[in-house]
């Protein structure tokens, strides 16, 4: 589905990704860790088109995507649910999932908004509201659901527990797992260890700006190294 | 956290509330930061820690509670104010006066008590060698490295000539061998008299430095002892990996026990 | 020191060209070009180094310009008196717009446009009250002795505007080298770091545009000696806060020698213009726009960027043949 | 009325160009004259043809240019061998700094005489810049008066200024008046804020109620003015018997709508150098709105022979006749006139010549010339009014081309 | 004192001057509020709008209100080739070179103009110039009622089109959340350049409703810019309820200062609110905090 090889890339004359290599395969949940500032939105960034890639390839669906818009990107089907959320603060809530579909999944948007707010209740009883005055929660909900309106082939997840209660991240997850069970393959940045790995087939753990681990998650779970690694104990 | 004696503390918060719109940013927090020590304030993502620093600084207004330093109420005082007190803060997203080289960069601090010009750019460089700045003086500040950044901010604080500095995640997004030339550079601070309060992530940086850390989560303070016993705390290491992760490695450590055994 | 003996050379020869130029016409375009300048420098003490963007200079021009004037011409009193006096009402106008600007916060494009609001509120006071002569204006009389501050020849002109030129450069250079400029430019590059650093953008911002204000006062007061004419739409009008903010935009804002590269620039684009296709109208000023619009296009950080980035090529260039 | 304006261009350049042809032919087509070589008299014309302003100051270099290339095409100045008067063009932008840049550029280049204005800030500026080189100008129109009362030596105005005009037309409103019987007992006085409009009417204001006329209000208006209902809905509400306006083409066609929309009805709309109401493009405009206002403004005498070619010359090249275009092209004959006189282009005789002017200016509704510090003392407005879409020159009566009606009819 | 007579007709003139006041703050407000651009050459191009209704009624007997057909479109195209094909990309993410790029367009637009068409002052005469409706007993001219008609039409239009199409919604997303909407493939330089079109599109509106009661000259747009500002500010950057009712509250204002402070002087109040508002409710009357 997505194969990074040897990717570098970074803002202004800062490198921050050192040659950062990672794939997704169809219908799979992939988690990316990592603590704060290890690269991983820059990963994501690149992805989507934000970022320029300075060196390396990246493909999708076996097609070179390095250097194309970030709307020629979605326009292929990798849809990016960006950390922070962006959601559009001064449209209503149907609106901001209406424009999910902007350039893509138009013909179906009346069929798609309906599923998401089936998968999300709380996004229909709020449809009218302005997005900005939602809860955080909700707000990551949007933004998810934002993301589905796009038919994605990939959905990048970017950080969807942060800020959220212990209560709504294990709500949050058990949705990203509900969404993958369809068959969409995710790719899933995330600080939370441990909930990360449970719903994902294998995880990259990332370190300054280069993956230190990887592998399926059931064997990461119990490597001494993930524990030191992650809390910064190494 | 055991009970310092009064005149040992430097800076003391009591009760502090903030919230924003519906978010309670801060919950009644209260904490004492001892003179001449390196403490730590930790938490994930979101705990609201940096809302803290921002209510102890005056650049947010506590709702609730009172902040002291040096047993002066400093509750709703300006920044620059405050700053002239002898406390300092800096910034987790570092964002150096663009444009200008690091040389001034570092002098605007050294301006705080010094009105030359001359001995603010001579401090400027004293202070960027100490911090391991000393070879790119006249570099444009927003040519810098992200650690490069982070000495520069660590520098600018410390060119203010401060009592108590207040450092904001000073070694995110720096690489190991990053972070230990810096910790000696934090501890030398701290040896020459100034008091730190850190926000931190890196643990290892935390358990190296602190003697003494508070755990925030979502707004609240959670736990406070010597770093080494607050990692072992279910309740933080929850608030950190997620719920279910101190059963995984307590059953882990047991595991690891009973094989030993 | 390298930047202060450049300016000293620049000045030093600025202060011969009566000597050399003969030409009146010619003496006039360089006092012209160098009260540009001056006007310039004084937009570029609070737009260059406090990143504050006016648009309504014209607030301190005209105030200095008809200070000067109504002195003189309502209470007789001495423009020399007149020439400080102007610089001092310059001052507390100054003072006024950015108090109730600063405090409240104001930046960027409110900024703007509150300073724009401030001007044309004085201009449309000037047209209203007695001793500015209302719409009729004011007219300085004929009088020509230094005393009365008025020259027959231009070069004295030319070494009046000369003097309030240098000391206006004098002060940005002092800017660049001083612990206020350093706060000036910290506020300006970041409000929030500056203030964790003690600095207190208020007081700051307030000694910015008062200084600000101060020179535009004193160009004005020069303008009303040289012209001795006033109307509320030359004094107050939108075309000398446009010439204020044009010149260091145009030159490099924030840079020493900014103002005096845009005002050479512009004048020179403007004269050049003129005299190429002058007998058409509006021609020349369709070259000038365009030129305006290919330089933003091409020399997005003004010219003293552009000369900046064409020697950094050089250098980069002669480091590599090395 | 249309059909102008979309040539107008055009024309103009046409104009131009056979401008540029006459001064060819002058040459080529006096051989003897070539073979003397006289050296051209070099005139500067500083207008602001661009800027607020540029209708006026292209109407002014439009008016001098067409008395250079009559000059010329004349042969010249005689008592020089002949010399041609060669034009040079400047735009002042409408900014007085940049006016008097020009002169010190144009001397410098050689000018022997000056012919600038429109406007009376300009004007200030480029007489008191000439001045320093004792450079002939001559203000072609700038009705401030303190142009003249500076005591500057080289600096001629041949037209009237606004304490003439403002004498003149309470004057001869108290005549027209009286001459009714004196219905009129009041007048509202609307102006522009700059300098001619408020001049203008602070002058109208002292002298109106020595005629018995009282002046029940003042308004003064901005510019531009976006919209006048709220000052003509004042007018209604004082009734005033006279409505008094002083303010530029723009603003009085705006005027002039709103009163005829809102009704408005007086004994008389009497205009003061107001120039929309005599104006050729007001008049085919607006008809009904125009007809029976009177404006006490430059005029040129309707019964010259000279003033009717003039002005047939001019619309044939595509330009509305108004007071700019003859006034311009008096400052340049008058010019020329002092030159023949001097015999010379020194700056000091050409001065004196101009002082001691004495041209003979039938063409206009003047006296004898006769300059007094600068101005002269001869020049005079007339009183103009619509009627039936024709403007007609109603005072003086010896220049008068139709009889007054006053009041208007409501 | 003026007395209730003339008030009461003082103020239904000012509300329908203020719609047209509002007309032009409405393109002004769209590109404020989306781009964050300070348009200098709103001007300039709402003459050159005007420029186009005289010349097609002039050279070709077309209606201005037909023109409503012809030019709004008309400059919507030049808007957004503007937008695209300079101001976009001059600003190298710096405000203030789209100050000096919008100044230069002004200067070149302008002076162009005055080249072209000479500086003559010219209007267009209607068979309903003269035409007044009686509304309370106040002559109202009925091309102003047209124009007030015209411009609740138009700031509908505009609200239906923003709330009601994908473009709306576009542009509306644009203007807060630039990252997320180019994660939802907005094209931005497209819609951004949608925008200013738009923008310039209802000054052509402005234009056609315009004329039939002024005039046009090369500096016609100085006298609407600084209060199409003024309006912009008072009633929210970016907000279209707030543009027409800045209009017409500016409109009220500078009837009422006009009778009771002298016309010239009555000038003042406009700048006076301006002013106020800016310093003690930035965010406008109707605007969100920010």
């Amino acid at each position: 589905m997505l194969e990074i090889d040897n990717l570098r890339a970074g803002y202004g004359a800062v490198e921050v990704l050192r040659g950062v290599s990672l794939d997704i395969r169809g219908g799979e949940i992939v988690a990316l860790l990592g603590s704060n500032g290890v690269g991983k939105t820059t990963i994501s960034s690149v992805l989507s088109g934000l970022l320029p890639a300075w060196s390396g390839t990246i493909r999708f669906k076996g097609e070179p995507i390095a250097g194309l818009s970030p709307q020629a990107i979605v326009d292929r089907g990798l849809i990016h649910v960006p950390e922070g959320r962006h959601i559009f603060p001064n449209l209503a809530v149907r609106e901001n999932l209406e424009l999910g579909a902007y350039r893509r999944g138009k013909p179906n948007r009346a069929r798609n908004l309906e599923r998401v707010m089936e998968i999300f209740p709380r996004l229909r009883e709020r449809s009218g509201q302005k997005a900005g005055t939602l809860s955080g929660g909700e707000q990551q909900m949007l933004a998810i659901g934002r993301g589905m309106m796009a038919e994605p082939d990939l959905l990048i997840l970017d950080e969807p527990s942060i800020g959220l209660s212990p209560l709504l991240v294990e709500e949050m997850f058990a949705l990203i797992g509900k969404l993958n069970e369809s068959g969409l393959p995710i790719l899933l940045v995330e600080q939370n260890v441990l909930q990360s790995m449970e719903i994902a087939e294998r995880a990259f753990v990332m370190e300054n700006g280069e993956i230190r681990l990887s592998g399926p998650t059931a064997q990461l779970m119990d490597d001494p190294e993930l524990k030191r690694s992650y809390l910064g104990l190494a | 956290m055991s009970e310092t004696a009064q005149s040992d503390t430097m800076l003391r918060v009591e009760g502090v509330s903030k919230s924003f719109g519906g978010l309670q940013a801060s919950k009644d927090i209260s904490m004492s930061v001892p003179r001449g020590k390196i403490t730590s304030l930790i938490g994930p993502n979101g705990a609201g820690k940096t809302t803290l620093f921002a209510l102890i600084t005056g650049f947010h207004k506590p709702d609730a509670g009172k902040v002291s330093f040096f047993g002066e109420d400093i509750t709703g005082m300006a920044p620059q104010d405050i700053a002239l007190r002898g406390m300092i803060r800096t910034f987790q997203i570092v964002q150096p006066f663009a444009g200008q080289s690091v040389r001034e960069n570092i002098a605007v601090g050294a301006h705080l008590h010094i009105r030359s010009r001359d001995a603010a750019l001579a401090k400027a460089e004293e202070v960027a060698r100490k911090v391991g700045l000393g070879d790119r003086l006249d570099m444009d500040a927003a040519a810098l490295t992200v650690a490069g950044r982070k000495r520069l901010e660590v520098a600018r604080a410390l060119a203010t000539d401060p009592k108590l500095i207040l450092f904001d995640e000073v070694l995110a997004g720096l690489n190991p061998s990053e972070i230990r030339d810096v910790i000696p550079v934090i501890r030398a601070i701290r040896d020459e008299g100034v008091t730190i309060l850190l926000i931190e992530h890196v643990m290892q940086a935390v358990m190296s430095l602190s003697e003494h850390t508070w755990v925030l989560n979502q707004g609240e303070l959670i736990a406070q002892g010597p770093p080494a016993e607050v990692v072992g705390d279910p309740l933080v290491i929850e608030a950190y990996l997620g719920k279910g992760m101190a059963e995984r490695i307590a059953r882990q450590r047991m595991t690891a026990g009973g094989a030993h055994a | 020191m390298r930047q202060l003996a450049l300016l000293g050379l620049v000045f030093a020869a600025l202060f011969f060209v009566p000597f050399v130029v003969t030409s009146e016409a010619w003496q006039n375009t360089i006092l012209m070009t160098l009260y540009a300048a001056l006007l310039g420098q004084a937009w570029n003490i609070l737009g260059g180094y406090g990143g504050q963007f006016s648009f309504g200079h014209a607030a301190f021009f005209g105030t200095g310009a008809y200070t000067v004037a109504v002195l003189q011409v309502q209470l007789g009193v001495n423009p020399w008196i007149g020439l400080v006096a102007g610089g001092l009402m310059a001052v507390a106008v100054a003072a006024f717009i950015g108090f109730t600007t600063f405090r409240y916060g104001l930046r960027g494009s409110y900024f703007a446009l509150v300073t724009l609001a401030f001007a044309e509120v004085l201009r449309i006071l000037a047209n209203t009250v007695p001793f500015t002569g209302a719409g009729v204006g004011i007219l300085i009389p004929l009088d020509q002795s230094a005393a009365n501050l008025q020259f027959a020849s231009k070069a004295s002109y030319y070494w009046l505007v000369w003097a309030i030129a240098l000391a206006a450069f004098l002060t940005v250079w002092w800017i660049g080298h001083s612990r206020f400029g350093a706060r000036l430019m910290a506020v300006r590059d970041n409000e929030d770091a500056a203030r964790a650093l003690g600095v207190d953008p208020f007081a700051v911002k307030m000694r910015a545009i008062m200084l600000s204000g101060l020179f535009s006062g004193l160009a004005g007061v020069f303008y009303a000696q040289y012209f001795l004419y006033l109307d509320p739409a030359i004094a107050y009008g939108p075309a000398i806060s446009v010439e204020s903010l044009l010149v260091p935009i145009v030159g490099g804002m924030g840079t020493l020698f900014g103002p005096l590269l845009g005002a050479v620039a512009l004048h020179g684009v403007s004269e050049a213009s003129r005299a190429l296709i002058g007998d058409l109208p509006g021609i020349s000023l369709v070259l000038y726009g365009t030129i305006l619009i290919l330089m933003v296009l091409f020399a997005p950080r003004g010219l003293a960027g552009l000369v900046r980035r064409l020697s950094a090529r050089r250098n980069s260039r002669e480091t590599t043949n090395v | 009325m249309t059909d102008t304006k979309k040539t107008g261009g055009l024309r103009r350049r046409e104009f131009l160009a056979t401008g540029a042809a006459a001064v060819g032919l002058g040459i080529t087509g006096f051989p003897a004259i070539l073979r003397a070589q006289p050296a051209a008299v070099k005139l500067g014309l500083i207008h602001p043809v661009s800027g607020f302003i540029a209708f006026s100051g292209t109407q002014c270099r439009e008016g001098a240019l067409m008395a250079i290339a009559d000059i010329n095409a004349a042969g010249g100045i005689k008592s020089l061998g002949g010399a041609q008067i060669e034009a040079m063009l400047a735009d002042s932008q409408g900014k007085p700094e940049i006016g008097a840049a020009e002169v010190t550029k144009m001397v410098e280049a050689g000018a022997d005489g000056i012919v600038a204005g429109y406007s009376s800030a300009i004007s200030l500026a480029t007489s008191q810049e000439a001045a320093k080189t004792n450079t002939p100008h001559i203000v072609d129109v700038g009705v401030s008066d303190q142009i003249v009362e500076r005591g500057l030596k080289n600096t001629f105005r041949f037209s009237p200024g606004y304490g003439k005009t403002a004498q003149f037309a309470v004057d001869n409103l108290d005549t027209i008046n009286k001459a009714a019987g004196s219905p009129a007992k009041t007048a509202m006085i609307i102006h522009e804020e700059s300098l001619f409009g408020t001049g203008t009417a602070e002058l109208l204001q002292k002298r109106l109620p020595e005629k018995g006329i009282k002046v029940v209000d003042v308004i003064k208006h901005a510019n531009p003015t976006r919209d006048f209902t709220n000052i003509v809905l004042q007018i209604k509400s004082k009734k005033p018997d006279l409505i008094i306006p002083a303010n530029y083409y723009n603003e009085y066609v705006l005027l002039a709508r709103t009163m005829r929309q809102q009704r408005v009805e007086a004994m008389g709309i009497y205009s003061v150098l107001g120039g929309a109401a005599s104006s050729y493009q007001f008049v085919k405009e607006f008809p009904e709105a125009a007809d029976l206002i009177m404006d006490c403004n430059h005029w040129f005498n309707p019964k010259s022979d000279v003033a009717q070619q003039r002005k047939a010359a001019a619309e044939a090249k595509g330009l509305i006749y108004t007071y700019e275009v003859f006034l311009a092209y008096n400052a340049v004959l008058a010019y020329a006139d002092a030159l023949e006189r001097a015999g010379t282009t020194d700056k000091e005789a050409v001065n004196a010549a101009l002082a001691a002017s004495t041209l003979d200016m039938s063409y206009m509704p003047y006296g004898p010339t006769k300059m007094v510090d600068g101005q002269n003392e001869g020049a005079q407005p007339v009183n103009t009014q619509v009627q039936n879409g024709v403007i007609e020159v109603i005072f003086p009566e010896e220049f008068a081309s139709a009889e007054t009606v006053f009041p208007m009819k409501s | 004192m003026p007395d209730l007579a003339i008030i009461v007709p003082s103020v239904l003139n000012g509300l329908t001057t203020g719609a047209l006041y509002a007309l032009v703050a409405l393109g002004l407000t769209l590109i404020y509020g989306v781009l964050h651009i300070i348009n200098f050459a709103h001007g300039a191009l709402l003459m050159v709008g005007l420029y186009a209704v005289y010349f097609l009624h002039s050279s070709f007997g077309i209606d201005p209100y037909v023109s409503l057909l012809i030019v709004p479109p008309a400059m919507f195209a030049l808007g957004y080739a503007l937008q695209r094909g300079i101001i976009g990309r001059a600003s190298h993410g710096r405000d203030e070179n789209i100050l000096l790029v919008t100044l230069g367009l002004s200067i070149v637009i302008e002076n162009l103009a005055l080249f072209v068409f000479r500086s003559d002052t010219r209007s267009v005469d209607t068979p309903y110039s003269f035409e007044v409706v009686e509304i309370l007993g106040a002559f109202l001219p009925l091309p102003k009622v047209i124009a007030f008609a015209g411009a609740l039409v138009t700031a509908a239009l505009l609200w239906l089109l923003m709330s009601r199409t994908d473009l709306g919604r576009a542009i509306r997303a644009l203007a807060k959340e630039r990252k997320g909407a180019k994660l939802v493939g907005i094209d931005v330089d497209h819609v951004f350049a949608m925008s200013f079109g738009l923008g310039i599109a209802c000054l052509g509106v402005a234009a056609c409703l315009l004329l039939p009661s002024y005039y046009v000259t090369p500096q016609v747009g100085h006298g609407f810019v600084l209060i199409a500002f003024t309006i912009v500010v008072l009633g929210g950057m970016g907000s279209f309820v707030g543009a027409l009712v800045g209009g017409l509250i500016i409109g009220v204002v500078e009837a009422l200062g006009g009778l009771f402070l002298g016309e010239s002087l009555g000038q003042i109040g406009i700048f006076l609110i301006f002013i106020l508002v800016l310093v003690f409710r930035p965010t406008g009357l109707l605007g969100h905090k920010v």
